[in-house]
């Protein structure tokens, strides 16, 4: 099913939003790709880190429904590349934030079964709290 | 406070500082929690060599989490003041005297050396923040941005592998090993320690050491991080990735400075193997096991005991460990 | 008794509507050294024009005077009627009482009048000093240098050189040709790049009116346009080339194999070699870095089996001088090192090449003896150094996309099994018959796929590799292995062109390559005079532009050099000897190098040295930028005299009633003057009390001069200069900021407020700009309230002690 | 039972009152004006907190407790005029002050899991095995800065999370449990728990064992106090209660 989507000065309004969170000048995105070529995780993923810029340029709020942004690992792989200069990690985290922000947890701490508990060092549960838990 | 005097900016390898190496050197040492539980034999290792080496690495005293990862986002500085809080307390060394005029901070983990310095880096960019943090510490002296955090593997990059080289009592040769960096120790750009692409440091390390540097095009590749606490089995692909190349590489070891991949790349492979039954487990080691071993200290300083995967029965073999 | 003649124009009402013409004439008439006034409707009609010409001849007049538009509009129409009536053109003054009074102030008819009368007043108080000067003429001849024989200084040199021009071409490697003699074919149309290359490089070497200095580098230029003294190191070839009969026995006997340049080092070449098989000139050289030959006299073994003993190891490098008047700098480009781009593994992946190498490998392969295997899997990768901010190259290198598109499509029609990609970005096939020719490449199933791949990974035994990459289209992420990839690099600008830009004084563009004079209509133009740019080495081209541009820097070098002479304004600094005491300050000053010290002449002056300060007229620029270094006032400037703005200063100030303020406003010639008429057309309103003075450059407003005008009752300064990036005369803002800084430290002193003088950078188009400056500092001096008369008084006094202590 | 409990709420009306029973205002020469969920009072300025609420008649039937400082049930969280300083303080040990802003504030809520420290393994991931939150703290001190006790709570968070039980245990050591800290943490750690599974697993496992208390208790199983026992266990229910007021008169607080 081909979707159609509307460009209204909403769209505007996210892209602001999350330019200014990452900090990032998202409307200079080639789409040429390299981040998604990038990425370790993209595999998980159901839509590429590039086609998530292409989202967030066009205000397409949706971005917020795919699980990209949770399975990156922050690892800037695409940071390092972008020919554009863009931090990719950072619109990620942006798109975490504006979710964690509303209270809204990706993953409940306490979720975790016990058997993986035992193993897990700090490090990992540290981290982990920090980028799915607000 | 003026960066330009002691600019942790600048990679400590650039820093013109004379001599950095005294002799009985002390410097503040930042360890973070996972080297206090899982991690226990990268620390003890890491101190004993660096104690060989004539450096005395000085526990920074009530240190707290590092951070753990750099908080993104423009706005969001409250995850700042732990790693700034950590600053203080070196400035804090330096002021009563713990240490003499030494304003670098070692970590050994490769995550909080990753985030103490991004930190620091973005409130010395940007003074206003941190006033805010400082106020918002306001129990706490100021952070005057006098610290340089520096990575245990540039300390020794400054002292010089030949230095290493010295204190080698058995030499690792026939030690295929293949180093793994993955991302915090060299990405961004701005923090990392090393090319971002090519890296050599931890080959020149092993060069040092005699052994013999495998070159695994996926030196860099991520190993998940964080996201093992997620999706387990997403990043136990990416560790038979990883350890299935350096493999076909002609590895028969890996070795790396973080303690997160070091659990995603050695304990995570029960799930590999759950996957792939016919994947080869392979020892993973912290460069300073490898240090401690070759410097001829004895097997517990090297804590090989405490690795998910055995590297025992291979050192033997190379008899190397008795 | 000057003999003045005023003329008023009505300008069809624009002036007439707002300004009470009569009155101004009226004003005029009481001017001392008027001697006649005029009004009419159309001053640069035909018949206003023969009003001036019969008054020139009938009353004798020796200035003119002309209240009309402004002088940029029909200053020139004037001076040529000027001319024609047989007086010099540089004694004609304008008042612009249309730009900067009647459209403008049009709300003001009284106050306009007013101005009007005070900007005649200006204008004849300077024509009285006006001095009946001629256009300077210098002579110059028809030598050329061209810098780099590429197919653009190839170019270049064969149409000066047909054009009956003396050529010197001076090229660093063996032979001429540069990288076009590397390709295999030319886009779209797929010539074979040598075939059409070879008979001009053979033209080259046939043509009398070429001095060929193959294997010489460039070692010295000095000087200026029709004189540049130019040194020229040639490197021994240690082959004679009279003697040599190219048998080649020598190659065959050279014991040393070292990487081939021509080949990008795919295939190796001996120490004694000939650069190209079509070499021009066509001769042996011996590589002295690895010949074993050369000190000490290790081997030898090529003299030994040289015939014609056309081979000498005793000889040395020379250099060799001459001066030409123009210079064309075509030194080219040289390939993105590819070995920056990690991720690529260039130059640790043997199955990684670049574009170059493939165009080496097609012209072996279509010779049929292929110089390795190609593979049937290849991968082209677009924008590699090109468009990455990662590598620091931000721009576009614009032949890297058709190139592609090129040696694609060959590739696969050599062998249709092939299986062939090209990943890009964009694909940019802008250029005559590209898009047709990008088609064709489709049509042959060369397949494109839009994505820059992330990175290549070598399998370390098949030695195959593997790209990663997003297919941006379907969204898929392709990872699949390729026999070969092929980077299509990037262009960077030559090294060599760094020392040759900075004995010229070329500016860089951020890219790195030649900035150009202008971007839109000085293409090829330098800011240095009859300094030209031919080819890549002003930005990455594809070979018709590049032949193109060639073409257009010869024809403007020959445009200057032709005529035999070259006229210029004489607007240019002089130098009163008889104050002149040879310190030599002003000496650093000049930014083009005009003045040095010379003997002084007969005239006694005071002096340190014996010597004079003396300006070279074909260097100065006449921004006036020395003149305030002098502490003697020993330095000048044609056509704006010390004198002449201390006149115009005075005559602006002189109806300032008491209690009210005058604001003086210097606008450059380049900038500020042009937008106060702008403004003026624009019909936008500003200050009254503000008087606007024109000069070349605000750095001509000496401190001395700002004081003055302080002291005559100024109540405050504005500097409108072109902002420094676009300024005709780079360094003149940096030298009116110190100026500047000079006068607010001699204003604080006198506790009077630092702001009174102010410098305001703009570009043309900054109208409200303009007005909202001119505004500001007069309602600023308004509140301040007018310089008091003994404030004035105190600017006034040793004003030389207070400037130069 | 029913009556015990009217009883127990009549000593602490008692109490209560017993701040101002025979006081004529009159005879009060220092008053303060404070205010209390918004609204203004005078109020002696010799009162704590908690007597001045009472006074102002409120009645505390949750967030009062031993009144002694100890209990913890009366921690609450104050500002003062012209300050944005949110200050903490136990209502029963802290005087009013001219301008406070008061108000009682109820037990923060907290779920306690229900560790068993015979069975837990004492290892440093057992902390945060049960206390998966303490992972988010992120340093920020309030806990530190929220503790009437003045402990470094944030220090013993932080070691904690490297499961260093010793450091946890004498951290804190002096917490009453008041919740404060819970309340105030951004990361919802619930510190005063996880410290008491700490001790105890310390107890347990990691401190020396106490000489005395094996003295004692060997004491005790030698049946050193079995007369004593004997005695008390004969006693009617209103002995009981005289030789208890006795025992509470001798270490009257009020």
């Amino acid at each position: 099913m081909i979707k159609k989507i509307a460009i209204t000065s909403e769209n505007v309004d996210f892209l602001e939003k999350i330019s200014k969170l990452s900090d990032q000048v998202i409307t200079k995105c080639d789409q040429c790709g390299t981040c998604s070529g990038s990425c370790p995780m993209v595999g998980e993923m159901d839509i590429t880190p590039a086609q998530l810029m292409r989202m967030v340029l066009l205000g397409q709020e949706e971005v917020m429904d795919s699980k990209a942004m949770w399975i990156c690992a922050s690892c800037f792989a695409c940071t390092v590349r972008c020919p554009r200069g863009l931090d990719v990690s950072r619109v990620a985290e942006a798109l975490r934030q504006i979710t964690l922000r509303q209270a809204v947890d990706h993953i409940d701490l306490n979720d975790i079964p016990d058997c993986e508990m035992k193993r897990l060092p700090q490090i990992a549960l540290v981290s982990a709290g920090r980028k799915f838990t607000g | 406070m003026s960066p330009a005097k002691n600019d942790p900016r600048q990679k400590s390898k650039d820093s013109p500082e004379t001599s950095p190496f005294s002799p009985g050197l002390k410097i503040p040492y930042f360890p973070g929690c996972t080297l206090k539980t899982t991690a226990k034999n990268f620390e003890t290792s890491a101190l004993a060599v660096a104690e060989l080496l004539g450096i005395e690495l000085v526990e920074l005293p009530r240190w707290n989490c590092c951070g753990t990862v750099t908080s993104l986002t423009s706005d969001d500085l409250i995850h700042h003041v732990a790693p700034v809080r950590n600053l203080v307390r070196v400035e804090e060394m330096n002021d009563n005297g713990a240490v003499d005029e030494e304003t670098r901070l070692v970590a050994l983990c490769t995550m909080c050396f990753n985030v103490l310095k991004r930190s620091n880096l973005r409130v010395l960019e940007k003074p206003e923040e941190l006033e805010k943090i400082n106020n918002f510490m306001y129990l706490e002296k100021d952070y005057q941005g006098k610290v340089q955090v520096v990575h245990f593997l540039e300390l020794l990059r400054d002292l010089g592998f030949a230095k290493v080289k010295e204190k080698v009592q058995k030499t690792l040769r026939g030690l295929k090993v293949a180093p793994y960096y993955g991302c915090l120790l060299l990405r961004p750009k701005e923090i990392g320690i090393d090319d971002p692409e090519d890296p050599t440091i931890l080959s020149e390390l092993l060069e040092a050491l005699g052994a013999e540097p495998i070159n695994n095009p996926f030196k860099t590749r991520c190993c998940g991080s964080y996201q093992t606490v997620r999706d387990r089995h997403a990043v136990a692909e990416l560790t038979y990735d990883i350890l299935g190349r350096a493999r076909k590489e002609g590895a028969e070891l890996v070795i790396t400075s973080c303690p997160l991949c070091m659990f995603n790349l050695a304990d995570r492979q029960k799930e590999v193997v759950e996957k792939h039954p016919g994947f080869e487990p392979m020892p993973v080691l912290y460069f300073t096991q490898l240090m401690a071993l070759a410097f001829g200290l004895e097997e517990n300083a090297c804590g090989f005991d405490q690795n998910y995967v055995d590297a025992r029965p291979l050192l033997k073999g190379k008899a190397l460990i008795k | 008794m000057k003999k003045i003649g005023v003329y008023i124009c009505h300008c069809g009402g624009n002036i007439s509507e707002v300004v009470d013409v009569k009155k101004v004439v009226a004003f005029a008439e009481k001017e001392a050294d008027v001697a006649l006034v005029r009004d009419h409707e159309h001053m640069c009609s035909e018949t206003g024009q023969k009003l001036v010409m019969d008054d020139i001849a009938g009353h004798k007049l020796d200035k003119v005077v002309i209240a009309a538009c402004s002088p940029q509009f029909q200053g020139p129409t004037f001076k040529a009627t000027l001319e024609k009536a047989g007086l010099s053109p540089y004694v004609l003054e304008m008042a612009n009482i249309r730009e900067q009074c009647a459209w403008p102030h049009f709300d003001f008819p009284a106050e306009a009048t007013e101005k009007a009368q005070g900007l005649a007043r200006i204008a004849i108080a300077k024509a009285r000093l006006d001095e009946p000067l001629t256009k300077k003429t210098f002579p110059i001849g028809k030598r050329v240098l061209v810098v780099g024989a590429g197919v653009a200084g190839i170019q270049a040199s064969l149409d000066l050189a047909d054009a009956g021009f003396d050529v010197h071409l001076v090229e660093s490697k063996p032979s001429i040709g540069g990288k076009m003699l590397q390709l295999s074919r030319t886009f779209p149309t797929e010539d074979c790049a040598a075939c059409i290359l070879s008979p001009k490089m053979a033209d080259v070497g046939a043509n009398p009116n070429i001095h060929l200095w193959a294997y010489s580098e460039i070692e010295d230029i000095q000087g200026y346009l029709g004189n540049y003294k130019v040194t020229v190191r040639k490197k021994p070839t240690y082959v004679d080339p009279d003697k040599c009969t190219c048998c080649g026995e020598c190659v065959d006997a050279c014991p040393v194999a070292v990487p081939k340049e021509l080949d990008e080092g795919l295939s190796t070449r001996k120490a004694i070699y000939l650069a190209s098989p079509i070499a021009v000139p066509h001769s042996y050289v011996i590589d002295d870095k690895t010949c074993l030959g050369i000190f000490p006299l290790a081997c030898g073994k090529c003299q030994d089996v040289c015939d014609p003993g056309a081979i000498d190891f005793d000889v040395y490098p020379e250099s060799i001088t001459f001066t030409v008047d123009t210079i064309v700098v075509g030194t080219g480009y040289e390939i993105f090192d590819a070995t920056q781009k990690k991720v690529y593994g260039f130059g640790k992946y043997e199955n990684v090449i670049t574009a170059l190498d493939m165009e080496r490998m097609i012209v072996y392969a279509s010779e049929g003896n292929p110089m390795r295997p190609m593979g049937k899997k290849i991968a082209f990768i677009q924008c590699v150094g090109s468009r990455d901010e990662q590598v620091k190259n931000e721009y576009c290198s614009r032949i890297c996309c058709m190139y592609a598109v090129k040696l694609s499509q060959l590739v696969k029609r050599s062998d249709p099994k092939r299986d062939v990609y090209v990943f890009y970005t964009d694909l940019r096939a802008y250029g005559k018959g590209f898009e047709e020719y990008y088609k064709r490449g489709q049509a042959e199933g060369v397949k494109y796929i839009r994505g820059r791949p992330a990175e290549l990974i070598e399998d370390p035994r098949t030695k195959k590799i593997t790209l990663k990459v997003e297919d941006t289209l379907t969204r898929d992420i392709i990872e699949s292995e390729f026999d070969l990839v092929v980077l299509s690099v990037g262009l960077r600008p030559h090294p060599g062109t760094e020392r040759i830009a900075n004995l010229l004084r070329l500016a860089k563009s951020p890219d790195g390559f030649l900035q150009e004079a202008h971007p839109k209509f000085r293409p090829v133009d330098t800011l240095t005079d009859g300094v030209f740019l031919a080819g890549t080495v002003q930005g990455p081209k594809d070979i018709p532009d590049t032949v193109a541009q060639a073409s257009a820097a010869s024809s403007r070098a020959i445009r200057l050099m032709n005529r035999g002479e070259y006229d210029v304004d004489p607007v240019m600094a002089f130098v009163h000897e008889a104050s002149c005491d040879g310190c030599g300050l002003c000496v650093g000053q000049c930014p083009t190098n005009a003045i040095s010290l010379a003997s002084r002449g007969s005239n006694a002056g005071p002096s340190l040295s014996g010597k004079v300060a003396e300006i070279n007229e074909a260097l100065c620029k006449g921004c006036g930028s020395c003149i305030a270094s002098c502490p003697k006032d020993a330095l000048d400037l044609h056509c704006y005299t010390n004198d002449q703005l201390a006149e115009e200063i005075r005559a602006a100030l002189a109806a300032k009633k008491g209690g009210d303020v005058r604001v003086l406003v210097f606008a450059d010639d380049m900038t500020g003057y042009r937008l106060a008429d702008n403004v003026g057309t624009a019909k936008m309103p500003y200050a009254l009390d503000s008087r606007i003075i024109r000069v070349p450059s605000c750095c001509r407003i000496t401190p001395k001069l700002m004081l003055q005008a302080f002291a005559l009752g100024a109540d405050g300064i504005l500097l409108c200069e072109s902002e420094a990036k676009s300024n005709p005369y780079p360094h003149s803002v940096s030298t009116i900021k110190s100026n500047l800084a000079k006068v607010k430290g001699i204003l604080e002193n006198e506790k009077i407020h630092r702001d009174r003088v102010r410098l305001v950078e703009f570009v043309t188009v900054m109208l409200g700009g303009f007005v909202k400056n001119i505004n500001e500092l007069s309602n600023f001096v308004r509140k301040l309230g007018p310089l008091s008369a003994e404030e004035s008084g105190r600017l006034g006094q040793d004003m030389d002690k207070k400037l130069f202590g | 039972m029913a009556e015990n409990n009217v009883s127990v709420m009549d000593r602490v009306r008692e109490a209560g009152r017993a701040v101002i029973t025979g006081v004529d205002e009159k005879d009060i020469a220092h008053w303060v004006e404070i205010s209390i969920m918004g609204k203004a009072y005078k109020v002696p300025a010799d009162l704590t907190i908690m007597q001045a609420i009472e006074y102002a008649g409120y009645r505390l039937v949750r967030s009062c407790g031993c009144r002694a400082g100890f209990c913890g049930a009366c921690a609450t969280v104050y500002r003062k005029k012209g300050e944005y300083k949110l200050k903490s303080a136990m209502a029963c040990q802290t005087r009013v002050e001219d301008g406070m802003y008061l108000v009682q504030i109820p037990f923060s809520p907290a779920e306690k899991p229900l560790p068993d420290i015979r069975k837990d393994p004492y290892e440093s991931s057992v902390l945060l095995r049960y206390f998966p939150e303490i992972a988010r703290c992120v340093s920020c001190n309030t806990c530190t800065k929220s503790c009437p006790q003045d402990l470094q709570v944030m220090d013993y968070v932080q070691a904690a999370l490297k499961g260093d039980f010793k450091a946890v245990a004498e951290g804190s050591f002096e917490c009453i449990q008041c919740g404060l800290c819970a309340l105030r943490c951004p990361a919802e750690i619930v510190q005063y728990h996880m410290a008491q599974f700490a001790r105890r697993m310390y107890g347990k496992h990691g401190s020396p064992k106490e000489k005395n208390a094996e003295k004692r208790i060997g004491e005790l199983k030698r049946g050193k106090f079995d007369k004593e026992f004997e005695r008390v266990m004969a006693l009617s229910l209103n002995e009981l209660k005289t030789i208890y007021t006795e025992q509470q008169k001798a270490r009257e607080v009020y």
